[in-house]
């Protein structure tokens, strides 16, 4: 089978090509540490979601420099997120954990990289940090139901001293009971690298 | 000798797949029209926010599953037909798969419209993805299951045939055309297995409440696995009009037959195990299965730059034979005002643009940047529906007259009709693009919000959404050029005048006695294929039903 | 025998299909006046309550009534069922959830009722009961579903008091003596509909309440839309705006003023707007206008601010030529029917006859033979190395620029 | 374009003159129609790729804008304009007779005329609305002020959105900005 050397040629291009595409994703990923959702190992009854640590969803501070925010999608609102905005601290690390009781769900932070999908049975885990005050819309952008086109909400950057730190304290907008019920709060998260050893009820 | 005078009974089951393929682009097209002037907010009128998801549903099944298959196989029929010269064993078996096709497309869109007109009992609002747990009547997992063993009996079909042509004909090379059309018909039994078994095994008796719950991850993994090589059956029929009739339409020859033969095996072989490139954005699913997977993505990108090179290099042959002259004086020497010919070119224009979105949809992390935006329907608006739409669209002006005996009417509205949608188009996936960029989601019916802004770059929202529309009009407007071609020449009078298309297609520049005889044992490739398919989905798949085939399970919430 | 004739009826028939696949069913839009303000129609938060038929259940008398909260309604369980009762002073209603995910968000209640409605989502199962004792109209939305029309309202009838104008759904007790500033001399119990029209006055200082102590008309209904212009016509008074709907913009005049003043302003929130005049407000100078019902100017779209900016230069060259071809093609392809005979069976020509043989066009040969050997694609090398080029810079510029270099990431 | 001289291609075979006369000349209507369509979204597609160059290297690119509607403390309180209005604290502290609502702002006036910032009324989650606010003296173009504007709400109220009123010369704009949830002190 005889290739002209032209084509040759454009076979080699096409191989150095896209081996560079593959090379500049590696760069992306474990040079600058841009990556996407992984599998968490947490499997939760979407049915029961009150034992788990998304039964008070809202934000705590998980350690001093380390802050966490479990939202709970369902049809058609993030809680919190639609009636009261997410509020994260800047300059800080900042972990959400997202689930659905119901149906596929979007979870796009407009303006931001934060983009996955919310499903029930499974919980999203985005770590990220914003480095300055500033609000962004939330869209759910995957068909959920009649009400999908009305389904959004704001997360609101603020200064960290902002939100209040005593445990006790209401803690940022946890909504209705102010004591954390996070029995299964993971110990203070070195880096964000480091996926913490979260223990799922 | 025309085609429907060799084969006149092959002939009529081609017309009656051509003909369900265009009645569902038609409606389709009126359906897209619609949905443009509502998302952007132009008529909201016409029908209310939630029957929105219905018609979107109805577009995606009736342009990416029914325009598409049933177009597929009845142009499979005539290559295979043709290139071995022989009509099919059985042709009572041959209408019966496409009936159950029709069936089966019937009973779905009756699904769809039910959730659009009240007395209807049935309601199908999930999109052509259905995503457990929205969950939509029984009769339309139904129709789409037998839409997809309808599909099968074709390439049963096809194989038999080409068994019964190898028994007379053993030591010879298998006919491209007839290569092509059985490599993606094997490319198709394989990746249909996901879909099958998300549909028969969980799907189906899910909505019929003989199953509880499913997994909704395990049923949309088992979606994609079928998801991405669907583009790929839709893209190897476009690819197949592309090596083997559009270099004699610029005037030449196929430039190099092995090639093609090489790149439809490596589709073969590479389509399946890529799906979860789909899934970036899923939790449950480990970054390293998605970054194996990612890798193999970009290795598909090899066949298509290769089928680039070959094609260009047999349009500048023709170009060439056709007296052209200088590096690119040759481009003015091609018959530019035959649709067929200039459909086809830039049908390959737009695929090549699109190529770039495909490049960034498939980056593990780059994808952040536009999954489930506007840019994704941007991107398959000009890969499916013009790259492989306009090709089916472009090829039917030369293919129909040799179907019906009947001469092509209203040429000149035939050869304005590819520019047409090719510009129409351009607006359409341009603003999609740039809007999706800016963020604002896809498959939502009013994207506009109280609690959020979209800062688009460049041109404000209101001007994207009046470059949709426009888009939208010049594209319906060419189906509607496209339909009335159609429409007239099947009605013309048959043997008035004779054709003005020639159904001969000269050999190879480099012929098939080049190329190792392997690449014509397809149990080879199939035996890779599978391979391939345990290492990239054995894991992940195990792994999810590793806690039970329905945990964590959701119950059917009607969408 | 294909059938030559193309028959006026099938032509008929084929054009009155694609008709119906584009025919609108255009939406009822109950803008009938209706007691609650348009409080379930499209134009106040949230989309039409589809289960709301207009009328309002008596309830009056009974002292237990019950609200269902996720009945099947507007799409799927996203109703309160009755949405729209009446009851006496002093019934407890009791709202019983009946499917998931919903809440009871007080939308307006009269001023001193304490109902605070349910703040959390609740589930299937859950109760909820509340004793209405202040007269006037309490209106009612579920959060998660407000955007598919999930709301309800109840009206406690008038209390004994409040001599000198009714309670009336739209005004609550505004012109009785139990709101601020007694009871309205001038305000008969009826609301003049001005809808539809573009411009219409209220004159300030109008005589009533003992004296040139008078809005007149003191209540009227208007369009989305339309501009009110206020008339000075005796000295000494200004508006105070008592109560708007969220979201509108007009601060009535807060100086006092005289004869010969105007002020107007072109109400566009829908909604009840209340208002008074400081000096005069204890003789009953008050006065009210309702935004309801489609805007004058043609039917509101969706959200606002959906409308694009349009200039013409936009609409000329995009939409123009699309609109010039679909015409220019219909009427192409009546030509051609005609002159292919699709009417000869009107005109009563068009013969029959056996398909004979259709013989294809001749191959075309090529003006020079190229051979394997002799061709060389340069061309299509230079084409690709252009594509290459073309594809590895925007490669560079969407992945290390508009990617890596903009905005936060998700950590992997 | 030189006229090519008619090669025998595919299509146009057919010698039957009848047709051929009555549709205008296929190939030189066509020869300009490929042309055009391919220049199109060459042009559009250079239009794009420059305007997202002027996003990226120029200043206040589009996405540095915030894309929440409301404005928390370090947001700028009027984004529609392209003056500085920043939030520069916000704070909620409980006094005798309710809380008092304390909103600090920075105003740098990039224009080139005169400019004046009024904060107007707070409306609350309740609906109820607390008179009150700041208007600053006219800012002479490329000066800036701040000040503090105090209002006395409920008891139990929080502020929902704040009326503003941006005179650039004789010019007002009026808008009522919703506000991110104010931490209490």
């Amino acid at each position: 089978m005889e290739i002209h050397r032209l084509e040759k040629i454009w076979i080699a291009v096409s191989l150095v090509f896209i081996v560079g595409l593959v090379a500049s994703i590696v760069y992306g990923v474990a040079g600058m540490g841009v990556g996407t959702v992984g599998d968490t190992g947490q499997q939760l009854d979407p049915n029961a979601l009150e034992e788990t640590r998304f039964a008070d969803p809202g934000g705590h501070w998980a350690s001093d420099d380390h802050y966490v925010v479990t939202v709970v999608a369902r049809q058609f609102l993030f809680q919190p997120g639609s009636q009261e905005p997410v509020m994260v601290p800047a300059n800080t690390t900042v972990t959400l954990y997202v689930t659905s009781p119901d149906v596929v769900h979007g979870f796009d932070v407009v303006g931001t990289h934060l983009n996955a999908m919310v499903i029930p049975g499974q919980v999203t885990k985005l770590t990220t940090e914003f480095d300055e005050p500033k609000s962004y819309g939330i869209v759910c952008h995957e068909y959920c139901g009649a009400g999908h086109q009305s389904m959004a909400g704001q997360l609101v950057v603020v200064p960290a001293d902002e939100l209040p730190r005593n445990e006790s304290g209401a803690a940022g907008n946890t909504s209705g009971a102010n004591a954390t019920s996070e029995s299964a709060t993971a110990s203070a998260d070195a880096s964000p690298a480091v996926a913490p050893p979260e223990v799922s009820a | 000798m025309t085609y429907v005078d060799d084969f006149p009974g092959e002939a009529r089951v081609v017309r009656t797949a051509f003909a369900v393929a265009f009645a569902s682009i038609g409606l389709g097209g009126a359906l897209g029209v619609l949905q443009a002037l509502f998302r952007t907010g132009y008529s909201r009128s016409l029908f209310s926010a939630v029957d929105y998801y219905s018609v979107l549903t109805a577009h995606g099944v009736l342009m990416a599953l029914v325009f598409t298959t049933f177009f597929i196989v009845g142009l499979f029929a005539w290559g295979v037909t043709r290139s071995l010269d022989t009509g099919f064993r059985d042709l009572r078996f041959t209408w019966g798969w496409l009936a159950l096709m029709t069936l089966g497309t019937l009973l779905a869109f009756v699904s769809i419209l039910g959730g659009i007109v009240g007395f209807i009992p049935t309601h199908a609002a999930v999109l052509y993805t259905f995503y457990a747990p929205l969950e939509a009547s029984p009769t339309f997992y139904l129709g789409l299951a037998l839409l997809v063993v309808g599909s099968w009996g074709a390439g049963v079909d096809y194989v038999l045939t080409l068994r019964d042509w190898r028994a007379d004909n053993p030591d010879e090379r298998i006919p491209l055309q007839t290569f092509m059309a059985v490599s993606t018909m094997l490319l198709w039994f394989v990746c249909t297995l996901g879909v099958a078994v998300e549909v028969v095994v969980f799907l189906l008796p899910w909505s019929l409440g003989l199953i509880p719950r499913v997994d909704p991850l395990l049923t949309r993994t088992l979606f994609w696995y079928f998801g991405h090589a669907v583009v790929y059956f839709w893209l190897l029929p476009a690819y197949f009009v592309w090596y083997t009739i559009f270099p004699k339409l610029s005037g030449g020859r196929l430039f190099s037959d092995p090639l093609a033969r090489v790149v439809f095996v490596l589709f073969l072989v590479l389509s399946t195990p890529v799906g979860v490139h789909h899934q970036y954005g899923d939790p449950g699913l480990s970054q390293g299965l998605k970054f194996v997977q990612m890798t193999s993505t970009y290795f598909i990108l090899l066949p298509s730059l290769l089928t680039a090179f070959t094609v260009v290099a047999s349009m500048e042959h023709g170009a060439r034979q056709r007296g052209g002259e200088g590096r690119f004086g040759w481009l003015r020497a091609l018959p530019w005002e035959n649709p067929s010919f200039s459909g086809i070119a830039l049908a390959g224009l737009a695929f090549a643009a699109s190529g770039f979105g495909g490049m960034v949809n498939a980056g593990l992390n780059v994808n952040a940047l536009v999954h489930n935006t506007m840019w994704v329907p941007g991107h398959f608006h000009l890969t499916v529906g013009t790259a492989v739409a306009l090709t089916f669209m472009a090829i039917t002006y030369w293919l129909l007259p040799q179907l019906t005996g009947k001469r092509l009417r209203l040429r000149t509205l035939a050869a304005v009709q590819p520019y047409l949608w090719f510009v129409g188009m351009v607006f359409m996936s341009n603003a999609m693009h740039r809007i999706g960029l800016a963020g604002v989601p896809r498959r939502t019916s009013e994207p506009q919000y109280e609690q959020v802004i979209f800062n688009t770059p460049i041109a404000s929202i209101g001007e994207l959404h009046l470059q949709t529309v426009g888009g939208a009009f010049l594209l319906f407007a060419s189906l509607l050029c496209f339909l009335a071609v159609v429409g007239s020449t099947w009605l013309g009078e048959r043997g008035a005048k004779p054709l003005a298309v020639n159904g001969h297609i000269p050999s190879a520049l480099s012929g098939p006695e080049h190329s190792p005889r392997v690449l014509d044992d397809f149990r080879v490739w199939v035996a890779l294929t599978v391979l391939l398919l345990l290492i990239a989905y054995g894991p992940p798949l195990a792994a999810m039903v590793q806690n039970g085939l329905f945990a964590p399970g959701s119950a059917p919430i009607p969408a | 025998m294909s059938d030559r004739r193309y028959s006026r009826r099938r032509f008929l028939r084929d054009a009155s299909a694609v008709a119906a696949t584009l025919g609108a069913s255009t939406g009822l839009s109950a803008a009938a006046s209706d007691p609650y303000g348009g409080w379930f129609t499209g134009d106040a938060r949230g989309a039409a309550t589809e289960n709301y038929d207009g009328t309002t259940v008596d309830k009056t008398g009974q002292d237990a009534v019950t609200v269902q909260v996720g009945a099947q309604g507007n799409g799927g369980s996203y109703a309160y069922a009755p949405p729209a009762v009446k009851i006496s002073p002093g019934t407890e209603v009791t709202f019983e959830w009946v499917s998931n995910t919903h809440d009871i968000q007080v939308e307006s209640a009269p001023s001193g009722a304490s109902w605070e409605g349910v703040d959390t989502i609740e589930n299937e199962g859950y109760t909820h009961s509340h004793t209405f004792e202040t007269a006037g109209v309490y209106k009612y939305y579920c959060t998660p579903h407000l955007s598919l029309g999930m709301k309800g309202a109840i009206v406690v009838g008038g209390s004994g008091g409040g001599g000198g104008g009714s309670t009336s759904p739209e005004w609550g007790e505004w012109f009785t003596d139990s709101a601020r500033g007694g009871a309205v001399g001038n305000y008969d119990g009826s609301t003049v509909d001005k809808t539809g029209q573009d411009a219409v006055t209220v004159q300030v200082g109008a005589d009533g309440n003992g004296g040139s102590y008078a809005y007149a008309p003191p209540a009227v209904k208007i369009s989305p839309g339309t501009e009110v212009t206020f008339e000075w016509v005796s000295n000494t008074h200004d508006i105070q705006v008592e109560s708007k709907p969220t979201g509108s913009s007009w601060s009535g005049v807060s100086s006092i003023e005289n004869e010969g003043y105007t002020h107007s302003h072109t109400f566009e929130t829908s909604g009840t707007y209340t208002y008074y005049c400081t000096p005069h407000l204890s003789m009953g100078m008050k006065g009210g206008i309702f935004v309801t019902g489609t805007s004058a100017a043609g039917g509101g779209g969706g959200g606002g601010g959906v409308l694009p900016d349009l200039n013409w230069w936009n609409v000329a060259w995009i939409a123009g030529p699309s609109v010039v071809a679909i015409p220019s093609i219909l009427a192409y392809l009546l030509w051609d029917y005609h002159r292919a005979g699709a009417f000869d069976g009107l005109l009563g020509r068009g013969e029959a006859g056996p398909p004979p043989e259709t013989p294809e066009a001749p191959p075309a040969t090529p003006e020079r033979e190229l051979g394997h050997d002799e061709y060389d694609p340069w061309g299509t090398a230079t084409l690709l190395a252009v594509y290459f080029v073309i594809i590895s810079v925007a490669w560079a510029l969407m992945y290390f620029v508009e990617f890596l270099g903009n905005g936060p990431h998700i950590f992997g | 374009m030189t006229e090519h001289a008619p090669t025998p291609s595919d299509d146009a075979g057919d010698g039957d003159a009848a047709t051929e006369n009555d549709v205008w000349s296929r190939r030189s209507f066509v020869r300009y129609l490929a042309p055009v369509s391919i220049a199109i979204p060459i042009v559009v597609e250079t239009e794009t790729l420059v305007g997202l160059l002027q996003n990226d290297f120029g200043e206040n690119s589009a996405w540095t804008q915030p894309t929440g509607v409301s404005v928390g403390i370090g947001g700028d309180l009027r984004p529609d304009l392209n003056t500085r209005e920043k939030l520069q604290n916000a704070a909620l502290e409980a006094v005798e007779d309710g809380r008092r609502l304390t909103l600090a702002v920075a105003v740098r006036n990039t224009t080139d005329a005169p400019y004046r910032l009024a904060l107007g009324a707070v409306t609350t989650d309740g609906g109820e609305t607390v008179e009150g606010g700041y208007t600053t003296d006219p800012v002479a173009p490329g000066e800036t002020t701040s000040f503090t504007a105090e209002y006395v709400l409920p008891a139990d109220a929080t502020p929902a959105s704040v009326e503003t009123t941006v005179t650039i010369g004789n010019q007002p704009s009026e808008r009522t900005v919703q506000l991110a949830p104010v931490p209490t002190q």
